[in-house]
């Protein structure tokens, strides 16, 4: 594919986000120009009456978001490499085939060792 | 022609900016959007430049994944960011002499910039035979052929990141009640049930 | 043979280390004494063969390293100079160890000890009788190292440690300038083996070597830098403070090790190289310089010290002194004939004063002895005849070594031969006033000890004693019997009719004749006189292992000297004494007096004119705020602030770890490497002119 | 299709296989088969050296040249083998001391080991880029394996931080050397360097960019920073590891990458490494005098080691890459030994990181106290011993190419070296003796200290065979 071809093909994503910033950044601006506003320190701080918020709204978290997380991210990429695979796999034949199949025999074994491990159950 | 290059110059402009943004914002969080706008921006590069795979990869992984990841951790933990910066900012000036010391160094290497003879043939070689398909289906072919070492080698480092994640942050915590479900199909009602016969008036 | 007279010590130093604990410390101590009395009795016989019928060669035990050009095998060279080297190290040697199972009764350590004591025999060993410079590097950091472990022998010492380290860093630096000189004679001959070197030395004699931009002469180099290794070794001026304080091992040690041999191993390097030093005239100057200098300086400390020990330490820096400047003036073999007397009576000066020690329970202070002469008159009178060798009274040996020294200093005619002459003569003089203040105040006068150290005093029992004697007539016979055979000739004080001989022989050979005449001469006369100890002379007894240019042969020269200038060490030497005795027999007020006249000149020679406060204050506090700067930088800022401290704030763990390793630090590190990297970038922009 | 010739990895393969395999059953078990997972992951390595010695040692590319195995790669992958069994020797009963036992470890030190063997065999920058990675990966997470610490959480955080850097830097460099010569393969950027008249800019950068990666991972001067936090914050038998086995391959990377691709701008990267060099020998010699815990000493002279061995490769000539190989393997053998003596620094259970924990060992332990003083001689290159051969030949190698202002250098820190050094013997045989160490000393550690001292002492005798085996594997990067 030529490569003024495949820029032409994109073409559309383009137009489609310059269509959707232009409205996003059209609604924004549409609000702040027309909506009144008038600020006080009174309507500014975190409650109007009241007292003062104690602590920070973050906290700790459990460490097990992350965990779940870092492994998702694992995954996602393990998935990354399947597309072109799958793609491909008519002309890359058997030796592609196998190829793949080992690449997730290893994975697999890692998934094994999570799952016995106990780091895909919650409680 | 001049779409691609407003293109171009759009994508890029967009991308410094956030780039921009991610280290001086003040609000953490915002950090993040920023960095998430710059993948973004650095995916429509990727395009431009043909690579879609690499592009549509980024925004799958680094947008999907791994910047939710950091929202996640920028929401979350209960860090006080104003003071962390306070370390930094000491560096700022020193910083950016060094940044313009690189950035003197890298429009000279731009200005001089020249390529091997016979550069186009090195680059051609793995790719030559194709030519006319798409660019996902031309990482296909490579990949798992010729680059198998690579891609096999890519397998253990993502093992490796496995058993890093379990690693560092499960714990087996004491004195849980989990349900044990194959405990609960293997129970079998001879082992654990007794009947007894009682006769009144002597107890169990 | 060869290998008689080097293993047993090996073998003596494996079996004590070893095995220490299943033969006992009687085991140890015979086998170690055996060992070395069997090396000895080898040297002595290497000696009729190597010297006496002038057969040297070179033992190849094995190949061993080949890299590249870069071949260098195992090998002893047994030449003359090596073999008399071995004759003293392993009669000292085997002396020592014989006293030390006296010496050593009481230690809990005696094997050990013996080991130790084997080991270093060992490594001297190595060094005198290597085959090239590699080798020779060896045994010189082998008798480093030994040293190092016998002086802080008796760790409980504090300044046993301190002294340990000390001479360990100081020698050190020294063998820096070995091993720079070991590299920079690879470069300029292509071979570290002394065979390449000495053949090709007159070659390259004019060849220079470029570093840091300097033309530089370079055998001149590869000596002045093969000379600040014998320079830390042999204790000479700039890096000697060790030496005073490496009296802090056991007695045993100092004789053997701070006396008699390892010391030496610088006067043996330089005479060893001698066929390049002749080619370095300047290098020679140095030398000469530093010797007389140190024989001088070290001279006038020695008068004003208390130490027992420290007093024979200072005359023997002294004494090296004098060897380095007659090997300055080309006189290497007048070198080594002092060296050699110089062992016997240094190691018996020694030996006698650790049997003064022992006597007195330890005590090394001589304002508490005095008065010792009756209680141990055998010691008294061995400690006498050493006194005399070093004072150069004749006939004993110092008398003969010294004055060839003094004479071939003169017989230079070059103003640091004139210098050195002097210098020699004024420490001479001082050189016998202190050894008679050292036999004053330790035998005579009032008995100043406490009463209970006075009654336990008794003379040292026979396995110490036998040692001493054999060393004694070492020191009362050496100079005389192998005064013909090192430096020819034969002496003025001797026999009449050798001096005809010696008349005769120096008219022959004329200012300028060549060698070959001389050495056939020699051999000629060795026949015709077989058996007759004295027909020997200097240039068939050292064949061709020590190499002296036609016009430099001072020694030959030197038997020529005026009689004023023969005479005049005798004459100082006997005024010192006498000055001696005056000073701490009759008039006892003069020392006190003198001091409190002269008080700024005694106060700079009690402190050792002041070289340990100057080189604390230049190299060591530098060494130690540089590596405290980076120790403020690189760990308090990260560690100390936030490690131990962190840890330990425990009720701020809800800070978390993250905020810890956010806190700037990791940037620090990021921003170090991104300078580095830009700054390596910016050196080749600037240098490579791209842009 | 490529050339699919699996035969050069198989030790590779084999140790990939055998981590999988014993990941899953050391899952199945759980953490009280540790000892035995470990055991099993040495055993496995050892087969692997079997195999090592069972192919042929001819040069081979593989897999479209991404891999290939050579004489140096062999001996290299022997010396990475051989550091990675002391390692799992060592840290078996530290582990339970500590109370980290887990059977993970083991099994990420052979993964490390994989990526280690795969550095040494690369024929290409992607595949030089994966190995990297795989190691360092695996060693970022051993340096936090001890969770409950702070301070090893600490040392993770840090070394993945700033290793993260230096490999963008890596990849930055790569880029550049791609972009210039259109080629990541080793032979293509070797021939399109040869022809060149004037170095590029953009070669130089790009040089200067991978150098840098590198120079982090041998922690050389100025990218060395993390080292002495790393190595103090990781478990112990962790900081064995570092300090043995990684510097193996990333000197081993180094070599084949300078002399293989990059050896026509030898010019260039020699201004480098000298300066890398020059600063590494002086920084360690001078910032470890101030150290007190041993750990962050040994840190340092580390550093100071890389800087010595790093004049070998400057030389560019193949006695200076002999050199390096031999120097690397006689520091292999020191350290491990030094090592197998700081990890049984204990008393009553509590591990002791001080020098002065040191005090009076001559009296409570004189074994210990005489290996120890054996090491420390021999770091600071006293002859005999075997580091005294290691200098030589690197100086030898200096000076042979006229690097006289390096030689000179290296010889002076070597002096002041020599003080610290000296200073740790001087606490053991000197100062007064405090409580002995606990006594449990495990025979692994008890053979891992015995070789190492009777290597480095009769190392004298012969030296010709490893002399000989260590240049004929450089001198394979020449051809």
């Amino acid at each position: 594919m030529a490569s003024q071809d495949f820029l032409i093909a994109y073409l559309p994503i383009l137009i489609f986000m310059a269509v959707a910033s232009v409205i996003s950044v059209a609604m924004i601006a549409g609000s702040l120009l027309a909506g009144p506003r008038k600020p006080d320190a009174e309507k500014l701080s975190a409650y109007e009456c009241g007292f003062d918020a104690f602590s920070d709204a973050r906290n700790k978290f459990d460490v097990r978001f992350y965990l779940v997380t870092l492994l998702f991210i694992i995954f996602d990429l393990e998935i990354a490499f399947l597309f072109p695979w799958a793609i491909a796999l008519g002309d890359i034949g058997v030796f592609g085939f196998w190829s793949m199949m080992v690449f997730l025999a290893v994975l697999t074994v890692g998934f094994v060792y999570e799952w016995k491990k106990g780091g895909l159950e919650w409680e | 022609m001049i779409v691609q290059a407003f293109a171009f110059y759009l994508f890029a402009g967009i991308l410094t900016v956030s780039a921009l943004m991610v280290i001086t914002a003040r609000n953490p969080v915002h950090s993040v959007l920023f960095l998430v706008l710059a993948f973004f921006n650095a995916a429509g590069l990727f395009v431009m430049l043909g690579a879609e795979f690499i592009a549509l990869i980024l925004v799958i992984v680094y947008v999907g994944a791994v910047a939710v990841l950091f929202l996640f951790v920028v929401m979350m933990l209960d860090i006080n960011f104003s003071d962390m910066r306070k370390g930094a900012m000491q560096y700022v000036p020193i910083g950016m002499v060094i940044g313009a010391v690189l950035l003197t160094e890298l429009v000279m290497l731009y200005g001089t910039w020249q390529f091997v003879p016979g550069r186009e043939q090195n680059i051609a070689d793995p790719v030559a035979a194709f030519a006319g398909q798409n660019n996902t289906e031309a990482l296909g072919q490579l990949i798992y052929t010729n680059y198998i070492f690579a891609f096999q080698t890519a397998g253990l480092i993502l093992f490796v990141a496995m058993i890093g994640a379990i690693v560092l942050t499960h714990r087996t915590r004491a004195g849980v009640r989990k349900q044990a479900v194959s405990d609960q199909q293997a129970r079998n009602p001879a082992d654990v049930l007794e009947i007894q016969k009682i006769t009144p008036k002597t107890g169990v | 043979m060869e290998l008689l007279a080097v293993f047993p010590p090996l073998f003596g130093f494996l079996i004590a280390a070893l095995f220490g604990k299943q033969i006992g410390d009687k085991g140890a101590q015979f086998v170690t004494c055996a060992g070395m009395i069997v090396a000895a009795l080898a040297a002595c016989s290497l000696f009729f063969t190597v010297i006496l019928a002038g057969h040297p060669y070179t033992a190849v035990l094995s190949e061993w390293i080949t890299s590249g050009d870069f071949n260098v095998s195992w090998a002893l060279r047994i030449d003359q100079l090596s073999v008399v080297m071995m004759c003293v190290v392993n009669i000292v040697s085997a002396c020592v160890h014989v006293y030390s199972v006296g010496y050593m009764g009481h230690d809990d350590h005696k094997a050990r000890f013996m080991a130790y004591l084997s080991l270093f025999t060992f490594a001297m060993l190595m060094l005198v009788s290597a085959d090239n410079l590699l080798q020779l590097f060896f045994g010189w950091e082998g008798v480093g190292l030994c040293s190092y472990l016998l002086i802080g022998f008796w760790n409980h010492k504090h300044s046993a440690n301190a002294a340990a380290v000390k001479a360990f860093v100081v020698n050190r630096i020294g063998d820096f300038g070995l091993a720079l000189g070991t590299m920079a004679a690879f470069v300029v001959f292509g071979s570290v083996e002394f065979d390449v070197m000495f053949e090709q030395a007159g070659a390259v004699a004019e060849n220079t070597i470029e570093f840091f931009g300097f033309e530089l002469h370079a055998l001149t180099l590869i000596c002045l830098l093969l000379f600040m290794g014998a320079m830390g070794k042999s204790a000479q001026l700039g890096l000697h403070t060790w030496l005073p304080d490496a009296m802090e091992g056991p007695t045993p040690v100092s004789a053997l090790i701070h006396a008699a041999t390892m010391v030496t191993a610088g006067v043996f390097l330089v005479a060893r190289m001698s066929p390049v030093f002749e080619y370095a005239p300047d290098a020679l100057m140095v030398v000469a310089v530093v010797g007389a200098s140190t024989a001088f300086v070290a001279a006038t400390i020695g008068m004003t010290q208390f130490d027992i020990k420290r007093v024979i330490a200072y005359s023997t820096m002294s004494q090296l002194g004098y060897m380095f400047f007659a090997l300055g003036v080309s006189a290497y073999s007048a070198a080594i004939f002092h060296l050699m007397t110089h062992a016997f009576f240094k190691a018996l000066l020694f030996l006698g004063a650790g049997s003064v020690i022992h006597a007195m329970s330890n005590e090394q202070d001589m304002r508490k002895m005095g008065g010792l002469y009756k209680k141990i008159p055998v010691t008294y009178a061995l400690m006498w005849v050493g006194s005399l060798a070093l004072a150069g009274i004749p006939p004993f040996a110092g008398y003969f070594s010294k004055d060839i020294v003094l004479e071939a200093a003169w017989a230079d005619h070059t103003w640091f031969g004139n210098f050195a002459y002097w210098a020699g003569i004024a420490a001479a003089f001082m050189t016998a006033f202190y050894s008679w203040r050292l036999i004053l105040m330790t035998f005579h006068g009032p008995p100043r000890a406490h009463q209970k150290v006075m009654k336990h005093i008794h003379e040292s029992p026979a396995v110490m004693l036998a040692p001493l004697f054999v060393l004694a007539t070492g020191a009362v016979l050496a100079g005389f019997i192998f005064y013909g055979g090192f430096v020819g000739g034969s002496h003025h004080g001797a026999e009449s009719g050798h001096e005809e001989v010696a008349q005769e022989h120096h008219e022959e050979e004329g200012p300028h004749q060549e060698t070959f005449v001389v050495t056939k001469d020699g051999v000629h006369k060795k026949e015709e006189a077989e058996g007759h100890r004295i027909a020997w002379d200097k240039e068939s007894f050292w064949g061709e292992s020590l190499f002296v240019k036609d016009e430099n042969d001072t020694v030959d020269a030197a038997h020529g000297a005026p009689f004023w200038v023969k005479k005049m060490p005798l004459l100082v030497g006997l005024l010192g004494i006498g000055l001696g005795y005056l000073a701490y027999m009759f008039f006892t007020g003069i020392p006190v007096t003198v001091v409190r006249i002269f008080k700024p000149i005694h106060t700079l020679l009690f402190n050792k004119w002041f070289f340990d406060e100057l080189y604390d204050r230049l190299f060591v506090k530098p060494a130690f705020k540089i590596g405290n700067v980076f120790w403020v930088k690189g760990d308090q800022n990260t560690i100390d602030r936030l490690g131990p401290d962190g840890i330990a704030r425990k009720t701020l763990r809800t800070a978390g770890m993250l905020s810890r390793f956010q806190s700037g630090y990791v940037y620090q590190y990021a921003l170090v490497m991104m300078i580095a990297v830009i700054g390596i970038v910016s050196w080749f922009v600037f240098r490579g002119g791209y842009g | 299709m490529i050339d699919f010739n699996l035969v050069p990895l198989l030790p590779e393969l084999f140790l990939a296989m055998a981590a999988m395999g014993l990941l899953i059953v050391g899952v199945a078990h759980g953490n009280s088969v540790t000892p035995v997972i470990c055991w099993a992951c040495a055993a496995a390595l050892v087969v692997a050296s079997f195999l090592l010695f069972g192919m042929s040692w001819e040069k081979q590319i593989v897999l479209n040249g991404m891999f290939v195995f050579d004489n140096f790669a062999g001996f290299m992958k022997l010396l990475i083998i051989l550091g990675l069994i002391t390692t799992l020797a060592l840290s078996v009963k530290y582990l339970e001391q500590e109370r980290i036992s887990r059977f993970e470890y083991p099994v990420l030190i052979v993964l490390a080991g994989i990526g280690m063997m795969m550095m040494v065999s690369a024929s290409n920058l992607l595949a030089l880029y994966m190995g990297l990675e795989l190691q360092s990966l695996s060693l970022y997470v051993l340096a936090a394996f001890n969770r409950n610490s702070l301070r090893s959480a600490e040392a993770g955080i840090k070394y993945f931080v700033l290793g993260a850097l230096s490999s963008g830097m890596l990849l930055f460099g790569i880029s550049l050397i791609y972009g210039f010569t259109g080629s990541i393969d080793f032979g293509v950027i070797r021939g399109a360097l040869e022809g060149l008249e004037a170095i590029p800019f953009g070669v130089t950068f790009g040089l200067v960019f991978i150098l840098a990666g590198l120079a982090f991972k041998i922690s050389a001067v100025p990218f060395h920073m993390w080292t002495p936090d790393v190595y103090q914050g990781a478990p112990t038998c962790v900081t064995a590891l570092f300090a043995i086995v990684p510097k193996v391959a990333a000197i081993g990377l180094l070599m084949r990458l300078l002399y293989e691709p990059f050896l026509p701008v030898h010019d260039q990267w020699m201004q480098i490494i000298y300066f890398v060099s020059l600063g590494s020998m002086v920084l360690g010699a001078f910032a470890a005098i101030a150290q007190a815990n041993i750990k962050r000493l040994l840190a340092y002279s580390s550093i100071g080691n890389m800087g010595y061995a790093l004049i070998g490769i400057v030389v560019g000539t193949p006695e200076g890459a002999g050199a390096v190989v031999l120097y690397i393997l006689i520091y292999m053998v020191m350290t491990a030994g030094v090592f197998a003596i700081v990890l049984g620094m204990r008393r009553d259970g509590i591990a002791a990181e001080d020098i002065s924990d040191l005090s009076g060992l001559s009296k409570t332990n004189p074994i210990q106290a005489y290996a120890m003083a054996i090491f420390m001689f021999s770091m600071s290159g006293i002859p005999p011993l075997a580091g005294f051969f290691g200098k030589l030949f690197i100086f030898q190698a200096a000076v042979s190419a006229e690097f006289y202002v390096l030689a000179t250098l290296g010889i002076m820190t070597s002096v002041v070296a020599a003080y610290y050094y000296l200073k740790i013997i001087k606490v053991m045989f000197f100062d007064e003796s405090i409580e002995a160490f606990d006594k449990d000393i495990p025979f692994a550690r008890r053979v891992v200290l015995f070789v190492a001292v009777a290597f480095l002492l009769v190392f004298v005798i012969r030296p010709e065979a490893i002399v000989e085996s260590a240049q004929n594997a450089a001198a394979v990067l020449f051809t």
